[in-house]
């Protein structure tokens, strides 16, 4: 019976030598400490080295994106002549829109040539290049103005205008009178013509909320665009994602962690799902083009697709790590909740899905990440280019209307010819951040709720 | 509290509560189970003695498919509940285990408030119509389980937060909350001082009242005082099953006089 | 907005629903909750999900069916020489849409009352305009014969409306009764309702079937239509990836696969040391403040767009590396010929990748129960080979499927490689070469300027359909070594 | 599904810049909505253009070469037969090299000598040996040979390698010794022609104009194939080179001077006019004379104006289609 | 198996191994251990006994520094090891834990091979040179732990798959293989049965010629039959500390007296 009296020779077991003192490390603690210390260095190596590339990342980012927030403006006073807007002089809205913008051009150099004057600023240039500091928006804001307003024609009005592209460079620096040597788009006098402007009080570098409210512009007028529609676009976008992807994914996790027979239909989908993880996003991109566009008529250029497609992408994401969180969570909670009665959903529901919470809203997290800085699969279903249009007044708008998201909209930015767009890209990557890290605050704060250990 | 009473135990005859035949359990290619026939009585307390790894806590978990959530472990044979085939296909296990209620060898809360540990099974089974109702199931399934006055003034603090102890008896105040026909309770007062163990013994005499209650014990003194019929197993088998009475005083089977007094382990 | 308002009235059948049937089930439990088979809840949720979802699927199968059966009506009614030589029905009919819209909102705001739109006559009107002012904008006027189908569009619209109302309906009132009359104070609702549940729950799953069948139907065709262009043994076994626009180019995918390898094999090599650091350390040795900032900063890496690692790639890592190792470089040698490789893609990727790793495996590894780690501590273990030897194996099945995520990432990623690795699929083992990925090869070849239809293009589909096999396989390789090495706590 | 009203346009995203300066402008000046332009790329613009007539498929196509035989083809197949083809005007293709670098006069042999993966020596074919521009040219300074030129996606590659290369390979002597080792095959010598050296001194971009040029700012000594917009609007940063002796400008590239260019097409979808609303007065509105004309809003932008507009106005507003009865 | 031998232990004075002064450990703001001062003394074993919930366990885990792990634990005063304070800034507590060895309360193998659980503690403390000295520790380990019959032919079968008492026994296996100074053993016998039991209190006897021995139960007669001195606990105070047989016959403090005679829970 006893096993011990096969100890060897009766005699009472010796003690291990251990070290006397606590105080004296052993050798072999040493080591052990040694090599505990090491890893723990790694630990905070590892997460230094992830943290200080953030720091460089978002330093660089900050740093090349906070000028898209400031923008130049000009006032000036315009007079609406009539004889160039409204010939027939009825007021007649019709006649009044038929004067494209190209026809206000007359009526800015005018503007520009009294401004001139009054500020008694001396210059050789002609109206035209007078009129060139100003953005070529400011002809389509005047013809907007005018139809809203027919009644003010004839009338003097101040307005505050975009000034161009390189005169809000020059005004932020990146723009200087060596590097225009060979630019035709603005001549040293205009530069002169803008310090003079600009000691007068009429031009003036101000916070700029169109960049983050508006609409894309045109390649011609870096100065109008602004992310806001975009920005609504992904919005709706990681609504319908985080609509559709989280509870898909989280009842799909459910099914293969706790209900599925282990065969190999089940073991078929397990692959499927991390294989879905590892397919490029633009193939879901064909994938959408050929589902929702092709077959089931969706509109294209809609964020509902764009949504569609990353719910698509996302959803391996989620599954994984949900199903990762499940599993970890120990067999003797889903007894315990078995035992008093509980039937298989309601303890996974009521047990097992809140302590795997944490896991789930990581890969929220992280999916959602991936579906809002994602372009490609969106460059196949047509929200990458030029899509300026209005915001979106209904949800129905929201999800149908032609729209962009913010990083189809940053990458088309960043591929533009004229720097002016670099600084907005950047900007839109600032916004960007600033909406993802929101996005992750609320899953973070709900995560943390759910942390504990057991 | 003295040793053996044995003789004084009542031994009625009840109605069979639990039947099983012919069971015999595997884990992959292992039999844990052989051949096993017991008759559980209703309103009777029926005690599982037997050397540690013979097989209690594996058969005990049968009977209320417990063992379905072990992926390797398979059951043959008949248990019948009432007279019905509880591996049945038409039977719900979760029904099953509202019945037959369970306390674990290993005492696992859920890592939810105390109050929450015991309000679970009767909110999922809708035995109390409001708050107040739920609290003084609570308060009572609190004081059977004998940790009321440990735990009334931390009703939300988190159960795993408890002494090993006081766990214990948190999963026992767990199972009886719900009020099930038929209670399994593997080892419920190993890590019981003897007062709190009297207290669970003296529940387990109440419920006998009106339930069958099933106990897994290593203490012959244990199965002596609370139970009336005693199943001895061995090495997967059932080697004696009758009146706890004779068997601690009269066994059959010499393997069970060697365990009761101490010679096989 | 007749649809909105009938799944206004479901929805709120459903409600009525759940409160009668809790009802109905109390009472026929005597009030007495206890004697009921399930939790009074369950009842109602049985007459909810009988009102709500055998309705909802008729009027969503009607809303997909009712177009498609109008629209062979009526283009039925257009004949043959009223469709423009240039144009096709479908676009006649869509013409017809318009207008039967723009005849639906003139009513709706009052312009036309039902009675003009039902009889209004192409010409006498300006319809055009009228269209124009409801905010419905024609390419042309309205030809009488678009009128007049539009106007047979409605009222087959209507119609069908009326009796979809009428189905629908029937449905939810038919299901909500039914399901009203079996419920008894021991009928098994909870039963039935977590059957409905769990065919939800196996509905989602099935999702990845479809999306994977979806995946290679819409890669399939294309790709047959390749190989019928270019040999297959060139695709698979060639060496060379030199596409042009002459047609008549090398594309074998082995060059391009070899460079997804080497630089996803790289990205990991820095994502997964660092990331199961980070999350070791957040989770066994960072104190709560510092894991609750760390953890959501290292997550925003996962979230910064891949431009700007892109950008980084090409500015920063590529030009440092070419410091060190290209000629004139620190280090006098001569290994890397411009700034863009397999290194710089590698590393900057990795950088993007740790918190995949890392916040996933934070999760899993702080999902392992205390007590193994007490009891490793307890034998005197340092927390280091507690967590090497206990904890990571323990959470290992999380963590595989955290660097899976990882490598899947590293595989589908194109900006990166196209800023960092350079173009030129090529075969070396030099980590300092540029190279090329398939999934960059496959972006650039769909979104270039070559003729659509010539290999050159779709060689796109050929090479996502066999990535897609590839990663398969490399997944069930994975699928078999975690089942293998899975250790179950508790 | 419901109609739509915008006009949809696909495509070359070197035409997007143009497009959606046009694109703006329709949609401020007339009451239709402003177009939504697509970019990515001809091929996939004109694919979406061929897949079908109707609403859920695009109306016009953006190109940055002319549409394919095989492509029409496959049109037709789908259905959509009637395109018209427009020419919008020319695209500009320079070498630049950064403004604080050296400055080069190149000719297509020149590029030819540098960039090939095999040249003439001496009669022999061998391995292109020349590793600085000196080496090509004695006139050029002895920098390294880095030249950065577009990835094989993009149409402004064939261009260079047609004009330029092919020309320089013809100029040099070469096109001869590789047809005659290709056993007098016209076609496997132009192939030999092109192949471009792998060994890192040719480098393709597979981004943008602005990847081309971050690389010229990280590596000095590079040199950069732009197109000529990218160029104008980035003067500072960047200087030109003359290609045989001409520098490139709209003008220049205009009166045919400057070798290197390409026109820029889109194609309309005729079935579609007059079934989406405002596509003939977009399209008619982008070839008017204000806006593609040589003082519109586009050559200011960096678009060669092409000197026959007239005639392309007259075929969008007769809408004369390809192939038939132009 | 009788009762109460206590007369015939000898208690020897020993030198003092482990000393707590004014020991005092709260959980968060509630305060589970109360100024205790108790001394253990080498070659000895040393029982504690008390109500569940009284903080044996929390007091046990204060010796060897468990009560790090648990993040609102605070523990005040000193505890000397030997004559140094284990709370000591220069104290490795792996060194410690090295040397004060612990069976858990609740058994919590490692989900690995049998084998590998009692084989882990030698290996990070290289006990042995090559793996035949390996296999003899574990071999001689698990032997200790009264298993080794039990588990031999599945060695490499997980060690979380076996029965409650299997797995108490292997944490006992795997405590003893690393030969620490001291063993702490929180209730190790709880899910034991009575030959099992006694192999284990021979153990503890056998341990007791070469170390210290600390023992948490709830089995008076456990503490009678293998302790030299023994502790009262009492709601977190260090009621009665002395030696066993005086403690148990001759009890200076009431509620002492109260809980043997089974009063007080
Ligand atoms: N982790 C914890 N958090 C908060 N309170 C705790 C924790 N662990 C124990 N306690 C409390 O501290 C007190 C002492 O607990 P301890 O575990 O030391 O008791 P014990 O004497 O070992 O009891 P038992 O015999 O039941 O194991 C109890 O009141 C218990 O509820
Ligand atoms: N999950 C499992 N997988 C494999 N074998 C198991 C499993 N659970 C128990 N066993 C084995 O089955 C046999 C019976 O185990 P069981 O838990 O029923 O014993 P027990 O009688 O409850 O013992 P104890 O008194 O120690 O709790 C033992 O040999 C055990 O090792
Ligand atoms: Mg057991
Ligand atoms: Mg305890």
């Amino acid at each position: 019976m006893t096993d011990l009296s096969q100890s060897p020779a009766g005699a009472a077991p010796q003690p291990r030598k251990h070290g006397g003192s606590l105080l004296e490390k052993t050798p072999r603690t040493k080591k052990r400490n040694a090599s505990e210390a090491r890893f723990k260095a790694y630990g905070i190596a590892a997460i230094t080295a992830g943290l200080i590339m953030l720091l460089i990342l978002v330093t660089t980012i900050v740093g090349k994106g906070t000028g898209a927030f400031q923008q130049t403006f000009v006032t000036l006073k315009v007079e609406l002549l009539e004889e160039k807007l409204d010939k027939k002089g009825n007021r007649d809205i019709e006649d009044i829109k038929k004067v494209t913008t190209f026809g206000y051009a007359p009526i800015i150099k005018a503007a520009m040539e009294a401004a001139v004057a009054e500020y008694g600023i001396e210059t050789s240039l002609k109206p035209k290049e007078l009129a060139g500091i100003l953005s070529k928006d400011v002809a389509a804001q005047l013809r907007d103005y005018v139809i809203a307003n027919p009644d003010q024609i004839g009338q003097t009005v101040e307005f505050r205008f975009l000034a161009s592209g390189r005169v809000d460079g020059y005004m932020k620096g990146r723009v200087s009178r060596d590097s225009i040597e060979n630019d035709k788009n603005i001549s040293p006098a205009q530069l002169d013509l803008v310090d003079a402007l600009a000691a007068a009080g009429v031009l003036e570098k101000t916070f700029n909320l169109d960049f983050i409210t508006g609409a894309d512009a045109s390649d011609a007028r870096p100065e109008a665009a602004g992310i806001g529609v975009s920005m609504l676009g992904s919005l709706f976008m990681m609504l319908v994602v985080l609509a559709l992807a989280l509870p898909i994914g989280v009842a799909a996790s459910i099914y293969l962690e706790e209900f599925a027979p282990q065969n190999w239909l089940t073991d078929l989908i397990e692959v499927n799902i991390s294989n879905l993880a590892a397919v490029p996003s633009i193939v879901f991109g064909i994938l959408g083009l050929a589902v929702f566009i092709n077959y089931m008529h969706l509109p294209t250029s809609a964020p509902l697709v764009g949504g569609l497609v990353l719910t698509l992408m996302t959803l391996p994401t989620i599954i994984i790590s949900t199903r990762a969180s499940l599993k970890s969570v120990p067999p003797s909670i889903r007894d315990a909740a078995l035992g008093v009665g509980a039937s298989k959903m309601q303890a996974v529901f009521h047990h097992v899905l809140p302590l795997a919470a944490p896991g789930i809203l990581t890969g929220t997290i992280i999916g959602l990440a991936q579906a809002l800085g994602e372009t490609a699969p969106l460059l196949l279903i047509g929200m990458v280019g030029f899509i300026a249009s209005n915001a979106p007044e209904t949800l129905a708008d929201g999800l149908l209307a032609p729209n962009s998201a913010m990083p189809a909209q940053i990458y088309e930015w960043a591929k533009r010819a004229d720097p002016a767009f670099y600084e907005r890209a950047w900007g839109g990557i600032i916004i960007l951040l600033i909406f993802l890290v929101t996005m992750n605050t609320l899953a973070v704060i709900l995560r943390r709720r759910f942390e504990r250990r057991w | 509290m003295n040793d053996m009473t044995l003789m004084d135990k009542t031994v009625d005859t009840q109605k069979i509560k639990i039947a099983a035949k012919d069971v015999n359990v595997y884990y992959g290619d292992s039999h844990a189970i052989k051949d096993v026939n017991v008759e559980i009585e209703d309103k009777t307390v029926t005690a599982f003695i037997g050397p540690s790894g013979c097989g209690k806590s594996t058969f005990l978990r049968c009977l209320n498919r417990m063992n379905d959530t072990i992926d390797i472990c398979r059951v043959k044979g008949d248990i019948l509940l009432d007279g019905e085939d509880i591996y049945d296909k038409r039977v719900d296990p979760v029904q099953l285990r509202a019945k037959v209620g369970m306390v674990f060898q290993k005492p696992n809360p859920f890592p939810k408030s105390i109050y929450d540990n015991v309000a679970y099974g009767p909110r999922i089974h809708g035995l109390a119509k409001n708050k107040a109702e739920l609290d003084e199931i609570v308060e009572k399934s609190l004081r059977r389980g004998a940790i009321w006055n440990e735990v009334k003034d931390r009703l939300d603090a988190p159960g795993t937060g408890l002494s090993g102890g006081q766990q214990q008896r948190l999963c026992i105040a767990r199972a009886v909350a719900t009020e099930p026909e038929v209670l399994l309770m593997d080892e419920p007062c190993s890590a019981l001082d003897p007062i709190a163990t009297a207290q669970v013994e003296e529940l387990i005499d109440e419920l006998r009242a009106s339930y069958s209650v099933v106990i897994v014990t290593h203490s012959m003194q244990q199965a002596a005082r609370v139970s009336q019929k005693t199943a001895f197993f061995h090495l997967g088998n059932l080697v004696e099953f009758g009146p706890t009475g004779q068997i601690f005083t009269n066994p059959e089977d010499s393997r069970t006089e060697s365990y009761i007094t101490g010679r096989i382990g | 907005m007749p649809t909105f308002w009938l799944v206004a009235l479901l929805l709120a059948l459903a409600a009525v629903g759940f409160y009668g049937g809790r009802r109905r089930a109390v009472v026929s439990a005597g009030g007495d909750v206890k004697k009921l088979h399930s939790l009074p809840a369950y009842y109602g949720y049985h007459v909810s999900l009988a009102a709500f979802v055998p309705a909802v699927g008729a009027l969503a199968i009607w809303l997909l069916a009712q177009p498609m059966f109008i629209e062979t009506r009526v283009s039925g009614m257009i004949p043959a020489e009223a469709v423009p030589e240039t144009s096709t029905l479908g676009l006649v009919m869509s013409d017809v849409r318009r207008v039967a819209e723009g005849l639906d909102l003139a009513v709706e705001q009052g312009l036309l009352t039902p009675k003009e739109a039902r009889n209004a006559i192409a010409g006498e009107q300006d319809l055009r305009g009228l269209m124009g002012e409801v905010g419905v904008a024609l390419g042309d006027s309205v030809r009488p014969e678009v009128l007049s189908a539009a106007q047979a569009y409605r009222n087959l619209s209507n119609t069908s409306r009326t009796i979809m109302t009428a189905v629908v309906a029937l449905l939810a009132f038919g299901g909500f009764f039914w399901a009203y009359a079996r419920t008894h104070k021991d009928f098994r609702a909870r039963n039935v309702v977590e059957r409905a549940v769990l065919a939800l729950l196996i509905l989602a799953a099935s999702l990845a079937i479809l999306t994977t069948v979806g995946i290679v139907l819409s890669m399939l065709f294309e790709t047959r239509n390749f190989f019928g262009l270019h040999s297959w043994t060139d695709f698979f076994f060639g060496s060379t990836w030199a596409p042009n626009f002459r047609g008549d180019s090398e594309l074998s995918i082995l060059p391009l696969l070899w460079g997804t390898l080497y630089i996803s094999f790289i990205a990991l090599l820095v994502a997964v040391p660092v990331g199961l650091f980070a999350a070791i350390y957040l989770s066994e040795y960072a104190s709560g403040a510092v894991r609750s900032f760390a953890k959501p900063l290292l997550e925003i890496l996962a979230g910064i767009p891949t431009i700007v690692y892109g950008l980084f790639a090409l500015l920063t890592v590529g030009p440092a590396l070419a410091n060190l190792f290209a000629k004139g470089g620190l280090l006098g040698v001569e290994w890397m010929a411009g700034a863009t490789s397999v290194l710089t893609a590698g590393l900057v990727m990795g950088i993007m990748l740790i918190p995949f790793v890392s916040s996933l495996s934070d999760d899993i590894i702080n999902a392992v129960p205390q007590a193994m780690r007490d009891g490793s501590l307890g034998l005197g273990a340092t927390k280091s080979e507690t967590v090497r030897q206990v904890v990571m194996p323990a959470a290992l099945p999380g963590i595989v499927g955290a660097v899976l995520l990882a490598a899947s990432r590293a595989i589908g990623e194109t900006m990166i490689v196209v800023m960092g690795a350079g173009a030129i699929a090529k075969f070396s083992i030099n980590p300092l070469d540029s190279m090329t990925t398939i999934t960059t090869r496959i972006v650039s070849q769909l979104t270039g300027d070559t003729d659509f239809a010539s290999p050159e293009t779709l060689v796109a589909f050929a090479l996502g359909l066999t990535l897609f096999v590839l990663t398969l396989g490399l997944n069930v390789l994975a699928l078999y070594i975690v089942r293998k090495y899975r250790e179950q706590y508790e | 599904a419901a109609a739509r009203d915008q006009v949809q346009v696909a495509g070359s995203s070197t035409v997007l810049p143009y497009a959606s300066i046009v694109a703006e402008a329709f949609g401020e000046n007339f009451d239709f909505p402003t177009p939504v332009v697509e970019s990515g790329g001809s091929s996939a613009g004109l694919k979406r253009f061929c897949e079908g007539v109707g609403e859920n498929t695009i109306d016009v196509a953006n190109a940055s070469r002319k549409i394919k035989d095989k492509e029409i083809a496959a049109c037709a197949e789908n259905g959509v037969t009637d395109i018209i083809e427009v020419r919008i005007g020319y695209d500009g293709i320079v070498f630049a090299s950064d403004s604080g670098a050296n400055s080069f006069e190149f000719t297509p042999a020149d590029w030819f000598l540098a960039l090939s993966d095999k040249v003439l020596v001496d009669g022999e074919l061998v391995d292109n040996p020349n590793t600085t521009w000196a080496d090509v040219n004695a006139d050029f300074p002895a920098v390294d040979i880095q030249a950065f030129v577009p990835g094989t996606k993009h149409g402004t590659r064939e261009v260079f390698e047609d004009k330029v290369i092919l020309a320089g390979c013809e100029e040099t002597g070469a096109f001869e010794a590789f047809k005659e080792a290709s056993g007098g095959d016209k076609k496997a010598a132009e192939k030999a022609c092109i192949a471009l050296r792998t060994d890192g001194k040719s480098v393709d971009i597979d981004g943008d104009y602005t990847e081309t040029l971050a690389r010229i700012e990280s590596n000095k000594d590079g040199i950069g194939v732009f197109g000529l917009a990218f160029y104008e609007n980035n003067t500072d940063k960047l200087q030109v080179a003359t290609m045989s002796g001409v520098v490139p400008s709209t003008e220049s590239i205009a009166t045919g001077e400057y070798p290197v260019s390409r026109p820029l097409f889109f194609y309309v979808k005729k079935a579609h006019i007059g079934v989406i609303p405002g596509l003939k007065e977009y399209a008619e509105f982008f070839v008017a004379d204000e806006v593609a004309g040589p003082d519109g809003p586009l050559a200011e932008y960096g678009l060669v104006a092409d000197p026959e507009l007239a005639d392309t106005q007259e075929a969008v507003s007769s809408e004369a289609v390809m192939g038939g009865n132009s």
